[in-house]
């Protein structure tokens, strides 16, 4: 089963794309539970470096899609490669925001965000040497999101949206090759949104790390991606993909540019579809 | 210095000051030994403590010993100091009862623990007396419950030793007047009763320690009689929640109905009778369904007794 | 890959079996090699030969300690999870029951049985009452823990229709409870068993405990092993009786 | 109103003593009321007398009770919270480990105490082994339902980051499973109470335990409870100070 | 305390507001603990039947606002009263859909929406005497949504914009007086989004009872809501109210109307301004 993507091996990868996935599907629970297939068929290339979001109706798969990506649910059947290897356990490369904040409430806020430092690979060490240089990397990133003064309080006792942000700093703290977000900023007003819009852009331009984002916005995916994906109704399935041709740094103004306004309404009418599809 | 780990048949009771006396008043050390004495859970707990290695030396009833014997026939013990010359089996009712001849016992509730030797040996009661032992209800109960029953009327009689049933009933508010007893021996049932017991290849690779133990428990004993203030001392200070009176009392008892007779102020301290303690293993091998009934020798030796002279008890 | 995971799923059913049996073999080898002497302790084949030689005197007691150390078991459901429901339902209860709850537990129960056997007599009824005095403490405390520390979240759900509090604890802290509550049930049994077998050797005329007092008097010691395997054996039915029960009220809260 | 809550705080704080001294208090009216003798039960004040009378006695061996079983109860602790972790990490292993663990669990431990003493000798070792065997299966059973049980969305986020099946089970499954471990500390602490106090009756020349062994051979009653008392408090204290351990660990769990 | 509003009795709740909050404050915790004030010198006036809206910056107060009126908070100082009773414990007239979705994980979809039938007085003795009716009901709602088909799964076998949609079937099955709905659409797609907004006004024409909605989209505020207040930032109080003028049902297409337009960019303006003062 492996071989494919064996024989590609990771020197092959940089030609290949980083995120390989090939006519996958996925149950959840026994095959033959009805309403239990989530995705099917599934086709999608992501290459090293982009930003990729993905878009579609309630409930048509697109958390499902970031847990096949990450190796959280293994898949029923097709490929799934990331940097060329075989996805059959979850990667250590990712960061992920899930959907719900799912903070541990026995840590505090910065307890949270330093977790991933805590547990991967280099920074584990490093960090049992010296925590003061990961607490100062851990305060600047919730003070990017507006979070400064929190650090001591436990995720309970934050408003919905004060978590999320908590959570997104948790995926971005140990700066993982891929990044996988799913509604970040759901729960946050339009101004802290857009805000973070212009965070995300800014470390994404900087460090160049791959990043896949669901989102039921489409001006935010449209704003902050290079291609939007739109998938079909459960089973999901890539329905409908496009190049967003806007220059980076984009601008919070972009947003009223009929080029912009075009590209949402596009969009706009391939979800619909979709939706129309159920 | 020989190492003697010693085991008692139970919790520290008065009678057992002829072993902790010579241990407190350097006796035993003199004699080239260091001994430690132990409380022990029951005869049957001491003998395999003994077998087992743990200890080296214990205080137990002869024929639990026997019973042992027969059901782990390699690891055979043998007893080397009779301490008691009379056994205290006995069975208890109140006074008022309307049980006064064992043959009133027909029919009656019995409540006794079900290790109890002397409800083990039953058999050789009900046999001396004519007495229908089938017809005997019996409950079983542990020991702190046996007193109790028989007080409140929920047992007959009870069953157990002299020394331990009187002093119990006295305990909970009975005189002594207001009980009655039956002890096996003034029944046709000529038992012995507790010894000092020791695994024979341990005796033999020790003899002069086990002489020397043997002489130093003599000198206990005479002590004890001497002295039972002092034994109770010696008692109180392993534990320190013994009642002194009632230890006392026991000293007394033990000795009175126990350890000295006749044959003891006449011949000194164990001094058995080879056809006495033959007739007896055979009766309770009976009872016991032992088919292999053990020759004397292999129960009691008196090859590690000191010289006659040495074994003198003066009352 | 298909072969290597029904190997592994056959490890995994057997492997219950394996470990049991494993763990005979090593006592056996064990007791061989040592050289322990059977009044210390028997090996496993001499205990299961004299298992298979009394299993009619073994089956008439041990079935006796079954009834009694079930009946006593199910009143440590019924009251250890009532207490534990009204305990865990109001601190203030909780705070004054604390104490006496902890003290009578820390007492041995052996202790208690000559006064049971006092008042009720001989046999039956304390033997039920000690499987059941041993029994309902670990039911309690777990069943409280559990609802003391229900989801702040789905209690506020409940709260916010205006439910009384026996509502809420009815409907967010029972459930929230059940993996607590049959983690108990665990504990209990296995203490039920050990409640009736003492009380059984204190006082009774029947019942695997008499059964060991009698075998251990007579120096029986591989029948006191036959008595004691009997037990962990019927121990292990009754919980397996409770995990089928874990699954199907609990198994929500192992979700994947 | 203020005035009420002052009251109604009080009433809060007070309550564990109201509690106790009510239950003293009917034990006592009852036992002089139904006269029943101090052989069967004995008024609370004859067993306080006991006490006092025997205070230095008692001391003494409760003392030796105490540290007997803080160190069973500490070897519990780490054993059983150690075992619950690795069972409850591996499926394989809590199938496996199962059956065992319940049927070595039903096993009265007097009946294994014999064994140990004549192992260990008399004393000391058996009453902090038997502390131990008694009391380690509640918090390995607590502990691994806890770790079963903890949130998959919480385990996802770890898994997510590519942790090892230890790092999960530190990170996530042993929190998770605080508030479990000390429901067990509960449960744990009163059986290590019981199985050093029955070790020390079975074989020990001090102790609690063979206090009341030699204060009920020789039926002074008073005596035994007053014991009994001893060990109940204790019991109560060691409690007390798992439960401020409680409240610093696994406080998150009750937050409001 | 209670004397106010006691003396004006429920009778004169047909002239006085139905929900009055006066210069009400709400701390976390002990007083003193800093961060903890989440609202303060508050007031607000909702009368019967009112379809009401509130947004504000992320982290404000709009969550404790429900948990203040519903009771489930208590308040640390001021006024709260609900039909001219104190609100001094949880109201039994309230149904409320939480941030985030709170199904009891051991309860089907169904069984999750039939909970307050459960609970709430009239219904609990009906229901236990039959309890078809009310499953019709329940499944009638859930269809509404979108969520047919769902009843017999567990609320976590269902994504993430689904089982907010059975929260929120939730708050509305036992018809309850005033709905309280903190975010009810912020985890769908557009569409649904949309579809679930004629949804709610269709059934709030039909029933006439009372709504505050918190919500970050401010279009969604202006299409539902008859005022929308704007909080500050926290400690939260209302700065800004505007009523909206729009006539009754609002159609899909009044979101492209220049006075739409015109209310969203005015709330837009004064919630920036609200994040400013942070
Ligand atoms: N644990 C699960 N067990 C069974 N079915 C599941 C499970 N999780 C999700 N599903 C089903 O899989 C489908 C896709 O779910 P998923 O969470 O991926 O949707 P989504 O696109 O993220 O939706 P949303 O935008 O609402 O979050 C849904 O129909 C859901 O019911
Ligand atoms: N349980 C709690 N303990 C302590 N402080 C809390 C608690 N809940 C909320 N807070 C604080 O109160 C303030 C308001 O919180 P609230 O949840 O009402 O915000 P919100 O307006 O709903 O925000 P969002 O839009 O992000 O959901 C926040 O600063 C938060 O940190
Ligand atoms: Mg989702
Ligand atoms: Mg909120």
């Amino acid at each position: 089963m492996t071989t494919n993507a064996a024989a590609m091996g990771p020197g092959a990868g940089m030609k290949a794309p980083f995120v390989r996935i090939t006519n996958a599907s996925l149950h959840y629970g026994e095959e033959d539970e009805s309403g239990s297939l989530a995705l099917q068929g599934f086709d999608l290339e992501i290459a090293r470096g982009e930003f990729v979001a993905v878009v579609g109706p309630s409930g048509c798969g697109k958390s499902t899609l970031m847990k096949l990506i990450s190796g959280l649910t293994p898949r029923s059947s097709g490929h799934v490669t990331v940097d060329g290897v075989d996805v059959v356990r979850p990667l250590k490369t990712v960061g992920m925001a899930f959907q719900n904040p799912a903070l541990l409430p026995w840590r505090t806020v910065l307890e949270n965000v330093l977790l991933p430092i805590q547990v991967v690979r280099p920074h584990r060490t490093a960090f049992r040497q010296d925590r003061a240089p990961f607490v100062a990397r851990a305060k600047a990133l919730l003070a990017k999101v507006g979070l400064t003064g929190t650090e001591d309080r436990f995720g309970w006792q934050l408003s919905g949206g004060m978590q999320q942000r908590v959570s997104l700093c948790r995926a971005l703290i140990h700066e993982p090759e891929i990044l996988l977000l799913d509604e970040p900023f759901g729960a946050l007003d339009a101004f802290t949104r857009e805000e973070l819009w212009d965070v995300l852009q800014t470390l994404w331009i900087e460090r160049g790390f791959t990043i896949l984002l669901v989102t039921h916005d489409l001006p935010e995916a449209v704003f902050l991606a290079s291609r939007v994906h739109v998938l079909s109704s459960r089973p999901g399935r890539v329905i409908y993909t496009t190049d967003i041709d806007l220059s980076r740094p984009r601008q919070q103004d972009a947003i009223f540019t009929p080029r912009f306004v075009e590209y949402v309404h596009d969009l706009r009418a391939h979800v619909s579809r979709a939706r129309q599809g159920t | 210095q020989t190492n003697i780990r010693f085991i008692l048949d139970w919790s520290f009771q008065g009678q057992h000051a002829m072993f902790t006396m010579p241990v407190d008043d350097g006796t035993y050390t003199k004699l080239g030994l260091n001994v430690t004495v132990d409380r022990g859970g029951g005869s049957g707990d001491t003998v395999a403590k003994v077998a087992s290695g743990a200890y080296d030396l214990g205080f137990a009833d002869i024929y639990s010993m026997i019973r042992f014997n027969d059901q782990n026939p390699d690891h055979k013990l043998i007893a080397v100091m009779m301490v008691d010359d009379k056994s205290a089996l006995a069975i208890e009712m109140k006074a008022s009862s309307p049980i006064k001849t064992p043959q009133d016992l027909t029919g009656k509730t019995l409540a006794s623990p079900v290790g109890d030797a002397t409800r083990q040996l039953f058999p050789l009661f009900a046999a001396a007396n004519k007495l229908d032992e089938k017809s005997i209800k019996w409950i079983n109960v542990s020991p702190e419950l046996r007193e109790p029953l028989l007080v409140r009327g929920e047992a007959d009689a009870i069953t157990g030793h002299l020394t331990t049933v009187m002093l119990n009933l006295q305990n909970i508010g009975a005189q002594p007047s207001d009980i009655r007893t039956m002890a096996y021996i003034d029944f046709g049932v000529n038992l012995l009763g507790h010894a000092v017991v020791v695994k024979p290849e341990f005796a033999a690779r020790n003899a002069e320690a086990i002489r020397n133990f043997i002489r130093g428990s003599v000198h206990g004993f005479n002590a004890m009689i001497k002295d039972p203030a002092d034994a109770v001392a010696s008692i109180k200070k392993r534990d320190p929640l013994v009642s002194a009176d009632v230890e006392k009392d026991r000293i007394k008892m033990s000795l009175d109905y126990r350890m000295i007779t006749e044959n003891v102020l006449k011949n000194g301290a164990s001094n058995v009778e080879p056809a006495r303690l033959e007739g007896s293993v055979k009766d309770v091998a009976e009872a016991f369904g032992i088919n292999k009934v053990p020759p004397a020798s292999e129960v009691y030796t008196d090859q590690y007794l000191p010289p006659r002279s040495e074994l003198r008890i003066i009352q | 890959m298909k072969y290597k995971r029904t190997i592994r799923r056959a490890a995994y059913s057997a492997s219950p079996w394996i470990a049991t049996i494993g763990f005979f073999l090593s006592w056996e080898l064990g007791c061989r090699l040592l050289n322990v002497p059977p009044f210390i302790l028997p090996t496993p084949s001499a205990a299961i030969g004299s298992l298979l030689e009394y299993r009619d005197g073994i089956w008439l007691n041990a079935s006796h300690t079954l009834v009694t150390t079930l009946l006593g078991f199910a009143l440590a459901v019924v009251f250890g999870a009532g207490l534990g429901v009204i305990v865990g339902g109001s601190p203030l209860l909780y705070r004054a029951l604390n104490p006496l709850l902890i003290g009578f537990n820390s007492i041995p129960k052996v202790a208690v049985v000559p006064i049971l056997v006092l008042w009720f007599g001989i046999g039956f009824v304390p033997a039920v009452l000690t499987a059941f005095l041993v029994a309902f403490f670990p039911i309690t405390v777990n069943v409280a823990t559990g609802i003391v520390t229900m989801q702040p979240e789905l209690r506020d759900v409940l709260r916010s229709l205006g439910a009384s509090r026996t509502d809420i604890l009815f409907r967010v802290g029972l459930p929230c409870s059940m993996p607590y509550f049959f983690a108990s049930l665990k504990i209990a049994i296995t203490l039920a068993f050990v409640g009736s077998v003492i009380s059984e050797t204190v006082a009774s005329n029947v019942g695997i405990g008499y059964l060991m007092m009698s075998a251990s008097a007579t120096f029986r010691v591989p029948l006191v092993f036959a008595a004691l395997l009997v037990i962990a054996g019927m121990g292990i039915i009754m919980y397996a009786a409770a995990a089928v029960l874990e699954w199907r009220f609990a198994g929500w809260a192992m979700r994947t």
